[in-house]
């Protein structure tokens, strides 16, 4: 290879670089394909990707969907102190991380694993986010509405889709991400009681409260 | 239940991201109570496994549930409100315990070794979870450690009208022009009337043989076949009628109505 | 210069280049150093341009500002067209047929045969169709405009030329002149509209074409 030829990226190649560094939205092959006359655009994303691999800016993708970003070597130059990143509480990032973990899954479930009812705001911030999504209804009695993770997330956490979520294999191979049996946890948890958790004043262990009661733990008693 | 702003203990603990066990290395065992900073028992219970320092696999469920019961006393001690889900967990535990020191024979199912196991996979399930939210919070974030393009030109899809028209609307909307634009003639169509000059003749043949009053309405011809067109009816009763008030005027019928709207009667004048 | 060097940029060249990507701004060569520990970035900054010059993207400088831009070649990919099939509407519709019959034709002659007037729009909308064209101008006072068909409109309707269109008695003939029209009878109970407009002065007609008549008044009248 010469560098002519590493520098004259052929017209597809260009035009997929070019749309991909327009696009206010990360780009699904099919987008980028139907922006560009249904092309086959995949070999160029390859090949872009390869080019890009060691330069400031990287081409990635993120639940099928491709942009650019800068690279992450480079974090400490332009980071930007003064604008904080949404930050979560303790509650919410456990919640999005059984979300992310276990998903599709219902609230049940998360409150079965963290042992604690889960404030409804919790879900709340995390779908405002657009980590989160509702993925529908488990078809048991009840039909409970199950969560889901968004591309987004994917985007956010660098992630190219839920396999490259740190530690999941371990996980899951040490049966930590079975399904959670909630009969087991309400035998578990309340012996001779099993609506005892759920009987409880949402107040007093709402997570999603987790924050203000800290800010007001003064003036509570 | 407010115990963070009597206790002392380092408050990071409670602090939004959660530094696992590490928090618990400085504090002082021996007086400290954060209820409110745990978020339930089971929050509670795995602070104190991870306190042991020893994996979750192998830690001992006996002296978790003395270290879980010795804080709640502890909290009770001090006065505490204590939230329910801490209590039924003690009671709950304080009943396990006793199971599992009890002889093996005289438990009942499921037996006690299998409810610690499965509170110790809870805990390991919990643990997971606090540990790779850590890490997923950790990682390279976009908009925190990486960034997209901060000024994309954007990609805009310009909707485009494909006009459509068919021929034989083309040709239809040109004969309505034409048509539209012809010079327009204005028709009566002809309708069927009574003419006066027929009704007067009607009516003074009929006045003729006629020997007393008679209605105006029976002058007019019987209404069938040809006459029974309503429109035609009203006609010949509004001629005749005009009929009528002509032949009184030539002196030659009189008229009577005895009330408004009431029927109109016409009588030959004798001569 | 070796292909390794082509696609291992240095460590400032690549902060450079992701701190230019991810700016909201183009910058200035101080904005960039002061973003850089006040590094010379000028010769990062030529070698980026020189890298990204046959790219799909470039480097470039705007009154002693940088920024990255789509390659001007491709701009046509950041607006891509999309046709949305509409209805031609039946004013339209008359105009293009009148044209079609009369060409080449003047607005106001349009308006004459129509008895109605013809809105600016309606002639817009079939030339932006590709259906008529601006023929020249009348060489009468006030040289008007006139219009004709194109090309297309013969292939759209499938006519050799418009010779082929059907003359008035093969329009009576199909029942195309007979007066059923409701439309046609209010017009024709109406009077001041259709017939009365033949005899009113061009003037006072087609606000659309008074520009045009408003320029050339002075000459005309």
């Amino acid at each position: 290879m010469t560098p002519e030829d590493a520098a004259s990226p052929d017209d597809l190649v260009r035009a997929v670089e070019a749309t991909l560094f327009a696009s206010e939205q990360p780009m699904s092959v099919e987008q980028i394909a139907a922006h560009l006359g249904q092309a086959d655009v995949r070999p160029a994303l390859a090949e872009l990707q390869r080019h890009y691999e060691r330069r400031g800016i990287r081409l990635v993708e993120r639940g099928k969907r491709w942009h650019f970003e800068t690279a992450p070597d480079l974090a400490h130059l332009l980071r930007r102190e003064k604008e904080e990143p949404r930050r979560l509480s303790r509650a919410a990032t456990e919640v999005l991380a059984i979300v992310a973990y276990h998903e599709p899954v219902s609230r049940a479930e998360i409150e079965a694993i963290r042992g604690v009812q889960t404030a409804k705001g919790t879900l709340d911030v995390l779908m405002e986010a657009g980590w989160v999504r509702v993925a529908g209804r488990r078809e048991v009695p009840g039909r409970p509405v199950i969560y889901a993770t968004t591309p987004d997330f994917l985007a956010h956490f660098g992630l190219k889709s839920l396999k490259e979520l740190p530690g999941i294999d371990e996980l899951r191979a040490a049966g930590l991400l079975d399904p959670v049996d909630d009969e087991m946890i309400e035998t578990a948890l309340n012996p001779g009681s099993p609506a005892g958790e759920h009987g409880h004043d949402s107040g007093v262990t709402g997570p999603g409260l987790y924050d203000d009661r800290l800010a007001s733990s003064g003036e509570s008693s | 239940m407010d115990l963070t702003g009597d206790i002392p203990g380092p408050p990071e603990a409670a602090e939004a991201e959660w530094d696992g066990a590490a928090a618990g290395e400085d504090r002082n065992e021996a007086l400290y109570l954060e209820i409110d900073g745990w978020e339930g028992p089971l929050d509670l219970l795995l602070d104190l496994a991870r306190r042991q320092k020893v994996d979750l696999r192998r830690i001992s469920i006996l002296e978790l549930v003395d270290q879980y019961l010795t804080y709640i006393d502890q909290a009770e001690a001090l006065r505490l409100e204590l939230a329910a889900d801490y209590l039924v967990m003690a009671a709950w535990l304080a009943y396990l315990k006793s199971a599992l020191l009890l002889p093996r024979e005289e438990q009942e199912d499921p037996s006690p070794e299998e409810l610690a196991l499965r509170l110790q996979l809870r805990l390991q399930r919990l643990g997971a979870m606090r540990e790779a939210a850590a890490r997923l919070m950790g990682r390279d974030r976009l908009g925190r450690d990486v960034f997209v393009r901060g000024a994309p030109e954007g990609l805009r899809v310009d909707r485009k009208h494909l006009w459509q028209c068919e021929w034989f609307d083309l040709i239809r909307a040109y004969g309505d022009v034409k048509v539209r634009s012809e010079p327009v003639v204005h028709m009566v169509r002809e309708r069927m009337v009574m003419t006066l000059d027929s009704a007067i003749q009607r009516v003074s043949s009929m006045l003729g043989v006629a020997l007393d009053w008679m209605d105006l309405r029976d002058f007019l011809p019987p209404a069938h076949d040809s006459w029974a067109n309503p429109q035609l009816r009203k006609s010949a009763l509004a001629s005749s009628f005009v009929a009528a008030l002509e032949l009184a005027r030539t002196g030659k019928a009189q008229l009577a109505q005895e009330e408004t709207f009431g029927p109109l009667r016409l009588k030959a004048v004798k001569r």
